[in-house]
């Protein structure tokens, strides 16, 4: 019983944890501008976050080394540095945007300009990584975060025509008005925001930080099967309300308040609290695992003491690290940068930055040295190698893409 | 002397003609016991005719998965050989040189 | 960059077998994570020092084999990302003599805050986190 | 591997774009430089719009209101910034571009009677109407309508959809 409510919780956590500021505008993007007819590229994203996220778990769990420690070492130092510069920057962008989403949400509940709300977000962030502990903090924001099914609960209220849904998805086109260039710009974009590098540091951290074992991997497993893919249905239910509401009504989303219109409409004022609670709870969530995740990746290169488990003053470097990018971060949404604007970019870099970071844990979970008798399957191994060249190809085409959209305008 | 040193160092045999890097140096545990672990002698430097980035090793072990990436990892480093310190006659920043008879083993590593 | 001339295959004989653990030092010690030994990081191995030969001078024949003599960290790791080399006095050495093992990870016998190696992480812990309120208590 | 084929069809399609961005400037520059702005606008007042709707039904808080209201706000300083920049050559270009930043100055200032609208609370606990808010909704509601109307005929006269 009390194992399989283990299983339960790590569950709803994963899907409480899956949705970021990137997935919450992105989608929303999409569904407002093309429906759900990009609905594809999200079942693709999660089907490769799950293969690898699970593949970095499994190193983590067996080897008990994490993601960046394995790419330092199979790469070497340049380009292990290339890949840290790159992995960093995007953190840092997307610590930027999760802190200016949790001030956005907290303005849409109180109505005071978000920029109040910066200070006070950045230092509820930072008490929890240096207080809290690693298990605590994940189910909280996990659970709490999990009352984003309000997105599901208002597409059924809002009685849309499944039918024409479903032809969107099943029977993707790009629609009129908008450019066949935009529309693969934002495909990356999507894929990038289901994929984030972030999301396979944090996992294989914290895969150390509660110390798995070879035991643990069927849980993790579950988790990442169940979870994910219910995280995934979540992103879709976010692009289907702005697909149902926002899109006939002429509107394309640019900022977080008309992500919520949706579900006004359908579930009134008790609807839009639920909204933010849950906005607040993924954001939070996903800023402490992008502070953290910079913080893991610059330790593991350079080889420092890391993790939550330790007292910050036994991991001196990493936590210094951490409260540097946040101050960073702070800093950036005090040039008054719309944090929208840097949560649509920070999902492309993600695209852009995919390859380094997948390919040597693909390498590594083929090295019996680490991995015993645990290597990879050959029908995970054909999986994953189309996944990169998927990944290869998102990649080189985003920046082009980026150019010759302007960004996807 | 620091292995970045020699690594990716060109190796010349005795009469200056160029026959590839220094892609990795071997070493070896064999020595009486010090206080934790043996002394690591080192055995020789392994050279590849191509590049010296040694990608992952996928030359000297017996891997082959993923596939195709371990094949063409391998095939890139096609024609890789150690060399015994016996049969180096200078080695340093400028480069290694052979000497006249030196022999070319097997790069494979012992499973 | 001239081709380099390749060495047939039937001139490759199968190597010796050393009687000890092999090591590449490529493949299984640069970049790998160091642990003390409490399993607490320290750094990564950056470099390897070895004990001879003197760079660029001819190997007397039968000349001893040079051994590993210490880890290096710090500086080095610049130097092997962008070039150049520091003098050899700025090298933060970890003795071959205090290295346990060598896996996935290299493990020490001895404490990190003995070492050298670790002295900006003592110096961040005693000047930054030991002066921030809750920085020695456990994460509750 | 059609995906990579369809990958690849992207990039072609994304340089083609390119090259069709280019020479559609040379043809037509008024509807495309006017084609950003106009349906950024277009879109922060249909929001607007919906704001006002789902706050006269009572469903949206004063806060979600005004907080979209804002933003739509910001939105429009953006878009009339953009506007604005724009070099009109011909006569006719002048005259679209003034009418659109006419019809956007409407549009930037029913924003912010909607924005003022929204903030008041709708009803009071006695049921009856509060003077300033639900009085003053509708009529925000109307010139809101106006404005989308005025800016979708000037989209139509550029021959923007």
């Amino acid at each position: 019983m009390k194992r399989l409510l283990g299983v339960a919780l790590g569950i709803l956590t994963a899907i409480g944890g899956f949705v970021d500021i990137g997935d919450l505008v992105t989608n929303a993007v999409v569904g407002s501008r093309f429906g759900l007819s990009l609905a594809w590229v999200v079942v693709v994203g999660v089907v490769g976050i799950c293969l690898f996220a699970n593949m970095s778990g499994r190193v983590a769990a067996v080897s008990g080394r994490a993601t960046f420690e394995v790419i330092r070492e199979r790469m070497g130092p340049r380009a292990g540095l290339a890949n840290l510069t790159a992995s960093f920057l995007i953190n840092l962008m997307t610590v930027t945007a999760e802190i200016g989403g949790i001030a956005l949400a907290l303005q849409l509940a109180s109505g005071v300009s978000y920029m109040l709300w910066v200070p006070f977000a950045l230092i509820a962030v930072w008490l929890v990584i240096w207080r809290v502990k690693f298990s605590i903090m994940e189910n909280v924001t996990g659970l709490v975060g999990l009352s984003l099914v309000v997105f599901a609960v208002a597409l059924f209220l809002l009685k849309p025509d499944w039918g024409s849904l479903a032809s969107q998805a099943l029977n993707p086109s790009i629609p009129s008005g908008e450019g066949s260039g935009v529309y693969w710009y934002y495909a990356i974009a999507l894929f990038g925001a289901a994929m984030t590098p972030y999301e396979v540091f944090f996992f294989s951290s914290g895969a150390v930080e509660e110390r798995w074992k070879v035991k643990d991997l069927v849980q993790s497993r579950v988790n990442v099967l169940l979870g994910f893919p219910l995280g995934g249905f979540l992103s879709l239910a976010i692009a289907a309300c702005a697909a149902v509401v926002l899109l006939p009504a002429g509107i394309s989303v640019t900022t977080l308040s008309q992500v919520a219109l949706p579900v006004i409409q359908a579930g009134g004022q008790l609807a839009l609290a639920v909204l933010i609670l849950g906005v607040v709870a993924a954001t939070f969530g996903a800023a402490l695992e992008t502070t953290l995740s910079s913080g893991y990746t610059l330790a593991q290169f350079f080889g420092w003491s890391w993790g939550k488990f330790r007292r910050p003053a036994e991991a001196a470097r990493f936590h210094v690290a951490m409260i540097v990018v946040l101050l960073a971060g702070v800093a950036v949404l005090a040039t008054g940068v719309d944090p929208i604007l840097v949560t649509e970019y920070s999902v492309v870099f993600s695209a852009i930055a995919l390859p380094l970071t997948y390919l040597p844990i693909l390498i590594v979970a083929n090295d019996p040295q680490y991995m015993g008798k645990h290597v990879n399957g050959r029908a995970v191994n054909i999986v994953a190698l189309i996944y990169l060249v998927i990944i290869l190809v998102a990649s080189v085409a985003a920046i082009p893409l980026m150019i010759a959209t302007g960004a996807g305008a | 002397m620091i292995l970045n040193d020699i690594l990716g160092r060109d190796v010349m045999d005795s009469n200056g003609e160029r026959l590839g890097e220094v892609s990795d140096v071997r070493f070896a545990l064999d020595a009486a016991p010090a206080q934790l672990l043996s002394r690591a002698r080192m055995v020789g430097i392994v050279v590849s005719p191509r590049t010296a980035t040694s990608f992952l090793g996928y030359e000297r072990q017996d891997l082959s998965q993923p596939w195709p990436v371990a094949q063409l990892l391998r095939w890139r480093h096609r024609g890789s050989f150690l060399v015994l310190w016996e049969d180096i006659a200078v080695m340093g920043p400028d480069g290694v040189r052979l000497r006249s008879e030196f022999t070319a083993y097997e790069s494979t590593l012992p499973r | 960059m001239s081709k380099a001339k390749p060495i047939p295959a039937q001139d490759i004989k199968p190597a010796p077998r050393p009687a000890g653990l092999v090591l590449d030092a490529q493949l299984h010690l640069l970049d790998r994570q160091i642990l003390d030994v409490d399993g607490v990081p320290v750094t990564t191995v950056d470099d390897v020092e070895l004990s001879g030969p003197a760079p660029d001078e001819p190997i007397p024949e039968g000349a001893e084999a040079p051994h590993i003599t210490g880890l290096l960290t710090g500086p080095v790791l610049g130097t092997r990302i962008f070039g150049g080399r520091p003098p050899s006095s700025r090298f933060i050495r970890i003795p071959w003599d205090m290295v346990a093992g060598v896996d996935t990870v290299v493990s020490l016998g001895v404490r990190a805050n003995s070492l050298d190696a670790s002295w900006v992480e003592r110096w961040m812990r005693d000047q930054v986190i030991a002066k921030i309120p809750g920085g020695r208590h456990d994460p509750e | 591997m059609t995906r990579i084929g369809k990958f690849l069809a992207a990039i072609l399609t994304a340089l083609i774009f390119l090259g069709g961005m280019l020479s559609g400037c040379a043809q037509s520059p008024s509807t495309d430089a006017l084609k950003g702005p106009a349906k950024e606008a277009a879109s922060a007042v249909r929001t607007a719009s919906l704001a006002v709707d789902l706050r006269l039904q009572e469903r949206a808080t004063a806060a979600a209101g005004t907080t979209t209201a804002d933003d739509m706000l910001k939105g429009m300083q953006s878009a009339t910034d953009e506007l604005e920049s724009f070099g009109a050559k011909t006569q006719e270009e002048q005259s679209l571009r003034d009418s659109m930043l006419a019809c956007f100055s409407t549009i930037s200032r029913s924003l912010i009677h909607a924005r003022d609208a929204l903030a008041a609370p709708t009803s009071t606990p006695d049921g009856g109407k509060n003077l300033a808010g639900s009085v003053q909704l509708p009529a925000v509601q109307g010139e809101l309508r106006t404005a989308t109307e005025q800016l979708d005929e000037l989209m139509t006269k550029a021959g923007i959809q």
